[in-house]
């Protein structure tokens, strides 16, 4: 009865099953580096932890999180799409996930990058472009040693 | 109430006889027939921010189009009527919330403007380092930083008073706030803009006044859903804001006893505001001039007291009786909705219901009620300690305006039960 | 001018090539037409207050009618078109003055507030007791008093440039009060809204920078006949008001250079300034959120923006070719009138002509002109200490817009005549 | 030629011969009471000094402004219309005069008031109120024993 099929492009099939049951959502112990993100506005939170691998690469990534399904779904995926990544790489897909939350379109088409695409439908839904991007801006402070992602 | 009956301007008879008719009202807010995605809008955001009535946008265009300059400083036929026009409203005011002077009426920005100053004026030219002031854990954040940012300057304490978890003020905590005696300002809010609780204004100004302090009423809210009487309520200091009572934005209102505005040293400096000025010493103007630097916003008061004519032609007792009835109506519909908790069950309440979905974010909710056309809000609505001390971390809000029907929120009732379906 | 021409929206291309055409311009501003006291009216009160184009009052009402709700808070269609809108017009206002980035623009009621703003929280926050503020002789109440309640409250010296019986900067003067280094803050007028004059804001940069102080300019006069660059200017804040620049009362603007507005604390707290709240402590939300607290006057930006897209169409450089020929034909004119004398003979000025009359005092020649529909202001103009430095009690003060005619200045001198006939 | 017509029942004859050759602009020494009335808004300044009679009637007054002609002319018939009453008929006066400046009409028709009947036509000219009613506050003041008129 309620198929809502305007907003299946946001709230794609894979994008409710993560934010239903994320595989990443977990206190990850002992971990490497860990940042959290705020977003005062709407009180959406999310602490990252990393692992590293010995070469410096990231051996596993999880989240703790109090947030919508787009910032579930988002950060749940990105633990995924991380893994085994030197954090250049890591750096790049953030800044072509960005891109694409507020665009729709990548530079790369990286599996990883692939991983993420459900996402790009919350171009069209310029409020919530925050709710993906914030565990990428909590990541990326994790990967700077910093503890909080910068507010935007 | 007798004051008030003298001073508010004669309404438009007819108009004030005539039923409460929200059709008729709908026709006078010309964004309400808009499509948002294809779908007709429902707005039910009016709490962070009300539609404008064709009044209000006439008011302002036809200053701008037929009688517009600077005020207070033209011998000039624009600026003497431009001025009567700017001062007028200041009539309007006093009549609406039953100042006992016009001259008590300051125009500010917003709200927060006006708690700034307060804090400002009366925080560091009045209060001594060592004095308290005492807020509430339901106010908006226009009347907490303001205080807490008196105290890291200025050295005063900033007290909290706890609320019970029904959303009421905790009137025996409120009054253990007080004991001490070192409190010197009680700031709290009419009506909160989350759980849409009233609170007592005439027993907590009979408390704060026991205790040697003033009181500051943040009527943001309240103003514009029920009729307001300063001198009634007991208030010292009482603030709003344009936008949320149908007028534009860039307009805001203090009003504070003659004594208190007397007392208190200007805010901001500048034209306007100054008796005489040489670079060694200034002397300031009159109240409400000492408080209102520079070229006020003019053309916003001017649309604000076509929105105050405009609420009393409908007639402040019908919208408030016309807001409970939705209300109640709202309640009662999305209490029936499985999994749908409503935030806050006040005895005294207002058309403002925040609202949690179990198994979805406000977001996403908020989300899905827009793409069906209906504005609702979510998040931490400007409150987020009062959000911390509820154990949420963000709800949806629905709120109500002059131009709400029960049909809407049938609507959104309808709606709510299929977001639900969708995230289970 | 590169960055600008980057950074600037295309113009109407059209528009933009068509010659000034004051005639077709005055058709855009609909209360040109109106009479008063039965005679056509003849606004030579610009300076005061601009009057405002058929395309800013239709962007206002457009916005209410169609797509209005509060900004940054709402997830609904209304509430993010809106906050397009309002954070658009940064982007605007940036490109007119060349900024760097749009981060650096914080809109204020007006130039009174920027210039409050600073004094407050680049006063208290960064200048230390001991330190000065220079101004010139010739500065506006705005650009005075906030610095003598800093003073008065924080400890720092008020220091006054002096300036020349032309009405010019005397710049001899103005270095020798950098020598000692104490003086932390220049603040300076762009353009005399008595005098006209334009100071020499590049040489002023250059002494107040090697003298280790920073350097604010109040551009509500200059903004408005010429086009600004706050990068070549040297400024590192710069000030203005929109309802001179044919836009909205209620709105200002003050731009700084990113580093000066990081380091600076917030003026007032409340909504949207914040990037968390609790009862212990806040922390503010990046720049320029940071300086905006509460519901902005989002109608009046988005006006705003409408205003600056006007004078862009007209174009700048036109805008100033029109208004300097006809502050020259105004000079030539009213030169010629027996007993009339024009106060001020800069050599670098902009449309305000200051005068006096023998025999007849300013406001007795504002009153028989009014009657005649001609506006122009009369008084101290919120420039007390200058006008005791000219030795002078008032002066009538013609001021010229886009909308001005060689015509209606003709009218003025013919009038002015009669004036003193009348007096005589 | 230049008879602005309409704004004669402002600029009376009267008015522009007390504005031009005012009887009562001195400087009045010794005195009794003396005070300042300023309007910062337009620069006007008047200094109104009294001498008194030995049962306390104003004696004399006299004035210094700077001013429109409004502002002298009525400085100047206030002079006149005070001289040889009592504070009581002088405070009535002020006040009849002030309301007269507001309205045009006055409550009753002394010869005093109707030696200040000229400027009644400043009603018709609302910002030019103040310049009429300057010289009165400043008179008030001086009688109150305060130096300075209270601004408005
Ligand atoms: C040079 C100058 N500075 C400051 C101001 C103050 O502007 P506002 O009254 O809009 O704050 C004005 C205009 O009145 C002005 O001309
Ligand atoms: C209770 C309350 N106080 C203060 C405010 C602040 O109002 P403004 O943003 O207009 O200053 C609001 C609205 O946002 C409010 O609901």
């Amino acid at each position: 009865m309620s198929s809502f099929d305007d907003v299946r492009d946001l709230y794609q099939d894979v994008i409710l099953d993560r934010a239903r049951n994320p595989r990443h959502m977990h206190i990850l112990d002992p971990f490497d580096a860990a940042a959290r993100g705020d977003n005062p506005m709407c009180g959406d939170q999310v602490e990252v932890r990393i692992r590293r691998t010995p070469d410096a690469r990231v051996a596993e990534a999880a989240f703790q999180a109090r947030g919508c399904a787009i910032s579930l779904a988002s950060a749940d995926l990105m633990a995924e799409a991380v893994r085994g990544l030197p954090d250049a790489d890591i750096r790049a897909l953030a800044s072509d996930f960005r891109d694409m939350a507020r665009t729709g379109a990548t530079h790369s088409a990286t599996p990883a990058i692939e991983m993420l695409r459900p996402l790009s439908g919350v171009c069209e839904y310029p409020s919530r472009v925050k709710c993906a991007t914030l565990p990428w801006a909590a990541l990326i402070a994790a990967l700077d040693g910093a503890q909080e992602a910068q507010h935007e | 109430m007798n004051a008030e009956t003298k001073i508010r301007p004669p309404f438009d008879a007819a108009r004030e006889r005539a039923p409460f008719d929200v059709a008729r009202i709908r026709e006078d807010f010309p964004i309400l027939s808009q499509m948002v995605h294809g779908k007709q809008l429902v707005f039910l955001d009016s709490a962070a921010s009300a539609q404008k009535p064709r009044a209000v946008i006439a008011a302002m265009t036809s200053a701008m189009e037929t009688q517009y300059a600077n005020v207070h400083r033209g011998l000039h036929w624009m600026s003497e009527r431009t001025s009567d026009a700017y001062e007028g409203v200041r009539d309007k005011v006093a009549a609406l919330i039953n100042a006992p002077s016009r001259a008590e009426i300051v125009f500010t920005r917003n709200t927060t403007e006006s708690i700034n100053l307060v804090a400002h004026s009366y925080g560091r030219g009045i209060l001594k380092p060592g004095q308290a002031v005492l807020i509430t854990a339901m106010e908006h954040h226009a009347n907490i930083v303001p205080w807490q940012m008196l105290r890291d300057a200025h050295g005063v304490e900033l007290r909290v008073a706890p609320i019970t978890d029904a959303g009421e003020l905790d009137m025996e905590g409120f009054a253990k706030c007080l004991e001490d005696g070192r409190v010197g300002l009680v700031a709290v809010t009419h009506m909160s803009n989350v759980l849409g609780t009233y609170l007592p204004i005439q027993r907590i100004a009979a408390l704060t006044h026991a205790a040697g302090a003033q009181l500051l009423v943040d009527g943001s809210q309240a103003v514009v859903h029920r009729a307001v009487d300063v001198q009634a309520l007991g208030a010292d200091f009482y603030v709003f804001t344009g936008h949320k009572l149908y007028g534009p934005t860039g307009i805001g209102v203090l009003w504070a006893r003659r004594a208190l505005l007397d007392a208190m040293p200007p805010f901001m400096g500048g034209g306007d505001m100054i008796g005489s000025v040489s670079f060694e010493r200034s002397t300031w103007a009159e109240v409400p001039h000492k408080f209102e630097a520079g070229t006020p916003a003019i053309l916003e008061a001017i649309g604000l007291g076509a929105a105050i004519d405009y609420v009393n032609a409908v007639g402040m007792d019908a919208i408030s009786a016309h807001e409970s009835a939705l209300t109640d109506h709202a309640i009662a519909k999305l209490s029936e909705i499985d999994g749908l908790t409503i935030i806050g069950r006040a005895q005294d309440r207002g058309g403002v219901i925040s609202f949690t979905m179990d198994g979805a974010h406000a977001h996403d909710v908020a989300t899905l009620l827009d793409r069906n056309g209906i504005a609702v809000r979510a998040g931490q609505h400007c409150a987020e300690p009062l959000m911390r001390r509820l154990g949420l971390s963000s709800t949806a809000r629905a709120s109500f305006g002059i131009y709400t029907t029960p049909e809407e929120i049938d609507f959104l009732a309808a709606t709510l039960v299929r977001v639900r379906s969708f995230f289970q």
